[in-house]
């Protein structure tokens, strides 16, 4: 196997090589990736949706259905996760305790530190997904950074105690609340008597926009709809990951 | 000799780009262990994310957001197209890393049910129980 | 952007990928790629794609290195190869 | 309203994946009507979207998000993509149908899982078959390998085993999709594939080392995806043991859908002008295909396990159709493309039967046919017309499809080829006159174990698997019937996209 292998990387290998000496030089301003499209997105981009990033208008507008689906792979990574690993027979289920921390007694530092630093990374987060608009970031950076904040609380506390808060039934609903937002959204539009997810249908009933300003709320509700589902579903993966699927004794 | 030089060095990102590749593509098939065979996966996917990225580059470009965001208002005639980089390969990234870490979830997931099964997660010692099954 | 710098990370990827693969404590490997995930954040930082750098940084260097300890916790962490 | 019909076909499916999720957690058993429900619309959808179709020209657009072509998303609908949509939504309609009787007896408790999961699975296939964008593509073709990956890993014994192999090769396949995409990209700057196409003949880049290398990675990927012959390691093992309700619809649909987006990325992104001017690839394509058949044929004959045995016949009508575009003339072309639509009918029959042998029998080994004739006369028969078709006798679709096949193989002069589709037509036959003899003239009596009573006793298979397999293989039928319609309706695609 380890021949073969050696032998098949090397030939693809070699094939690689070949065709990148035949690519543009690396940072040419001129290559064609650079000029055709790019050059569109770069120069409109603000002009068409009034976002200042350009990465944020391209995601959540340009290519949106894009986005959608991406979303839904994360919705089902989750389901996929929770199906094979979940409601399995409590077969010899014997917790070892030496491969577990002491999850009972913990330690009053790292306990105290996670009760400060999870409101303030929470509301970090928050600001990530609704000023994607002008700075990095956007739903998914912001939906990742909300579930580490629950997978901070399941290391400092217990898991059970945060799956208490956060079920697994809370898991599901929020991730399809957040997909039901984005395809939400592209459906108003198509009720509007426009094509789906063409944002610019919805100036009709956000009050107070245009058509361009139109674009740009939508993109928010749109991103909202993200973190949502990236959120919950990102939490219930680790959840299950942590405990096997049986959501009572994990890290 | 210059010329040789100017031409590898006009395109290191690529060639190293090959190189993590092959890594994790030896590693995919290679490893027994599966856990170091998703860890190739991912060096996999990373290194083409490098490659996107790579296409999406200016020399002496900033980053893809306008500065002063509304102060210009819509003077679009006004942004030079060479001064911001490339922000489609950005946006493709950005979902390919997403399906990344869904992928390798669900893989683990299926490492964890193999290793409840058979109490191992070495590709070879898998083949053997299921030999003697 | 500077290429030397460039250049270093990139050698340092190589490396870090290598070893990844090599160290025949699977927690450390996951430690390893963690490390691997954070300076391919921030190459592609350097090279202007912030979003992505930022995406990476919060994906590859924390969820994926998290996902793995906890399978790593629930499997085995000795390995022969 | 009807301008949004390509987008209901793939949203249909979608929300009903968001709402038996959601219902599934409290009452899992109105999943599988949710599921009916929604599929049925895709369903009607897609139906529409053919009649529509018909009336155009060449096909027509629908742009997401309303942006124009290379800067947003498009949808291209024309007479290929959309018969094959129908084909899809209308295979995973009778493969979804059968999944009750079988979760029931295979999975119970895991309905909430599965029902979603394979709405997911369809709605990847369909976005698929509709996208005009390469990266959009990827991303479906993703939603749609996580779905599959679970739906094999949820099963019983070696399936999570057979699944990790899987996961590798999916995501080797995938990916070298993705790099190839790029390569086009670093050359083109565009993504669209029709705007992708004009740009290269524009620039005449047919002869460019990048994308030559661009091609050869997407062929390659699509070639792990579909399972062609070197390359099939993962498709046995994942599709026989999974759950049966989960190979009866992952069987039919995802190596056609896969040879679809090859066949599409072939004649639309690459013209034929492209593939005439490297003769040699496509000699070597063919050559692959010939061993991929004849090997596929062979393993098949020497296996015991039914499913296993349907797998390796997938394996082998695989090496039709790679090998079918390749031949690069009109009459391997429409033999592919109607191949493509017959095969999914009738691999999807012989899935639905073998489900129900073995939820009757209960035994997975080929000798668990003897009898059948007498204990399961209706759903031996209805099997035996899915075995007829992939023989090739005349009235069944299969007959047609390798007709033209043989047809384009002659014009092209591929003599290889032509003995490979009548080597594995003959293996084809012994295989299913194997099973013939065992159900009509070994009886159960016969056996060694007496403790069974002289009379035979009835025992159909259940009635929620019965009644798709007698829809499919009524459609076999009329498939064969009226293939000349069907054939008329491919001649006018492969005409517009000037194949000679």
């Amino acid at each position: 196997m380890k021949v073969f292998a050696f032998v098949l990387v090397i030939v693809t290998g070699i094939m690689l090589v070949v065709t990148a000496a035949d690519f543009p030089a690396w940072g040419d301003a001129h290559s064609p990736p650079n000029q055709y499209l790019s050059t569109h997105y770069i120069t409109q981009a603000e002009h068409e949706t009034a976002v200042p990033n350009m990465v944020t208008a391209v995601l959540a507008d340009y290519r949106g259905f894009d986005t959608m689906f991406e979303t839904a792979v994360v919705f089902c990574a989750g389901l996929a996760i929770a199906a094979i690993l979940g409601h399995e027979k409590k077969k010899r289920y014997v917790v070892r305790r030496k491969a577990l921390p002491k999850t009972e007694e913990g330690d009053i530092i790292i306990r105290m530190a996670t009760r400060f630093l999870v409101p303030v990374t929470q509301l970090f987060a928050m600001y990530v997904i609704a000023h994607g608009h002008h700075s990095p970031g956007g739903g998914f950076q912001g939906g990742v950074i909300l579930a580490a904040t629950f997978i901070l609380m399941t290391l400092a506390f217990d898991l059970k105690t945060i799956l208490g808060r956060f079920s697994e039934k809370m898991t599901l609903i929020w991730a399809n609340v957040g997909l039901f937002i984005y395809a939400g959204i592209g459906v108003l539009c198509v009720l509007l008597g426009s094509r789906f997810l063409e944002y610019s249908a919805l100036h009709k009933i956000l009050p107070g926009t245009d058509e361009i300003m139109a674009r740009s709320h939508s993109m928010l509700g749109v991103e909202i709809g993200v973190a949502l589902t990236v959120m919950s579903m990102l939490f219930a993966i680790y959840a299950h990951l942590v405990s096997k699927g049986r959501l009572e004794d994990g890290l | 000799m210059s010329d040789v030089l100017t031409f590898i060095i006009s395109r290191f990102n690529y060639w190293i780009y090959i190189v993590l590749m092959m890594i994790g593509l030896y590693a995919m098939i290679a490893k027994r262990n599966y856990v170091k065979k998703f860890i190739g996966m991912s060096i996999f996917q990373t290194a083409i994310i490098l490659f996107y990225v790579s296409t999406g580059v200016k020399s002496g470009a900033t980053i893809p957001i306008l500065e002063h965001g509304h102060d210009i208002g819509h003077a679009a005639a006004a942004i030079n197209p060479d001064h911001y980089a490339n922000p489609l390969p950005h946006v493709l990234m950005l979902t390919a890393i997403v399906v990344g870490v869904a992928t390798l979830g669900v893989a683990l997931a299926v490492v964890q049910k193999v290793h409840d099964q058979y109490e191992t997660i070495e590709e070879p010692e898998i083949l053997f129980k299921l030999g003697q099954e | 952007m500077i290429w030397q710098f460039d250049l270093f990370i990139l050698v340092l990827l190589v490396i870090t990928a290598l070893v990844a693969l090599k160290v025949r404590d699977l927690l450390s490997a996951a430690m390893i790629f963690s490390i691997y995930s954070l300076l391919m954040c921030l190459l592609w930082a350097e090279m202007g794609a912030v979003d992505v750098a930022f995406t990476e940084a919060a994906v590859g260097a924390g969820l994926s290195t998290v996902f793995l300890i906890a399978t790593i916790l629930r499997t085995t962490r000795r390995t022969t190869d | 309203m009807s301008e949004n019909l390509p987008f209901l076909v793939i949203a249909a499916p979608l929300f009903g994946a968001l709402v038996a999720s959601l219902v599934g957690w409290a009452r899992p058993r109105y999943c599988y009507a949710i599921a009916m429900v929604s599929l049925a619309a895709g369903l009607t959808a897609a139906i529409a979207l053919l009649v529509k179709v018909s009336g155009t020209v060449s096909g027509y657009e629908y742009r997401l998000g309303g942006w124009p072509p290379p800067i947003g998303i498009q949808h291209w609908v024309d007479p290929l993509s959309a018969l094959i949509l129908v084909v899809i939504t209308a295979v995973a309609f009778l493969a979804v149908m059968s999944a009750r009787a079988n979760l029931q007896l295979e999975l119970p408790g895991k309905e909430r899982f599965v029902y979603p999961l394979m709405l997911l699975m369809v709605t990847g296939l369909s976005g698929m078959t509709l996208t005009g964008d390469a990266f959009n593509l990827y991303v479906l073709l993703e939603i749609t390998s996580l779905s599959s990956y679970a739906l094999v890993a949820i099963g019983r014994g070696r399936a999570a085993a057979s699944c990790l192999n899987y996961i590798i090769m999916g995501t080797i396949g995938a990916s070298f999709y993705l790099l190839g995409v790029g390569y086009l990209y670093l050359k083109t700057g565009s993504l669209n594939m029709i705007d992708l196409r004009q740009i290269m003949i524009a620039g005449d880049m047919h002869g460019s080392q990048t994308v030559i290398t661009g091609f050869i990675l997407i062929t390659v990927g699509f070639w792990i995806k579909m399972g062609l012959y070197p390359l099939h390691g993962w498709l046995p093992n994942a599709y026989s043991f999974a759950p049966h309700a989960a190979s009866n619809l992952m069987a039919p649909l995802m190596t056609k859908v896969s040879v679809y987006v090859s066949l599409r990325m072939m004649l639309s992104v690459f013209t034929p002008d492209f593939l005439a001017v490297h003769a040699l690839w496509a000699q070597t394509a063919l050559l692959v295909a010939t061993i991929a058949i004849i090997a596929g044929s062979l393993i098949a004959y020497s296996q015991t396990d039914v499913k296993k045995l349907l797998c390796y016949l997938v394996v082998a009508e695989v090496g039709y159709m790679a090998g079918g575009m390749w031949l690069m003339n009109r009459a391997g072309i429409t033999g592919t493309i109607y191949h493509i639509a017959a095969d999914a009918f009738m691999t999807c029959c012989l899935f639905l039967g073998a489900s129900g042998l073995i939820a009757s029998t209960g035994s997975r080994h080929i000798r668990s046919f003897r009898g059948a004739t007498r204990r399961m006369p209706w759903t031996f028969a209805a099997f035996l017309v899915g075995g007829l078709s992939m023989i090739g006798v005349p009235p069944t679709c299969g007959f047609f499809s390798k007709w033209f096949l043989i047809q384009g193989a002659i014009e092209g002069g591929a003599w290889h080829f032509v003995a490979a589709l009548i080597f594995s037509s003959l293996i084809n036959a012994l295989i299913f006159f194997r099973i013939i003899e065992l159900a009509y003239f070994k009886d159960v009596e016969h056996e060694d174990d007496v403790s069974h009573p002289p009379q035979v006793q009835r025992n159909e298979a259940p009635w929620g698997i019965r009644i798709p397999l007698f829809i499919t293989s009524v459609v076999i039928v009329l498939l064969g019937v009226f293939s000349p319609r069907v054939i008329n309706w491919i001649e006018r695609f492969v005409d517009s996209v000037g194949v000679t």
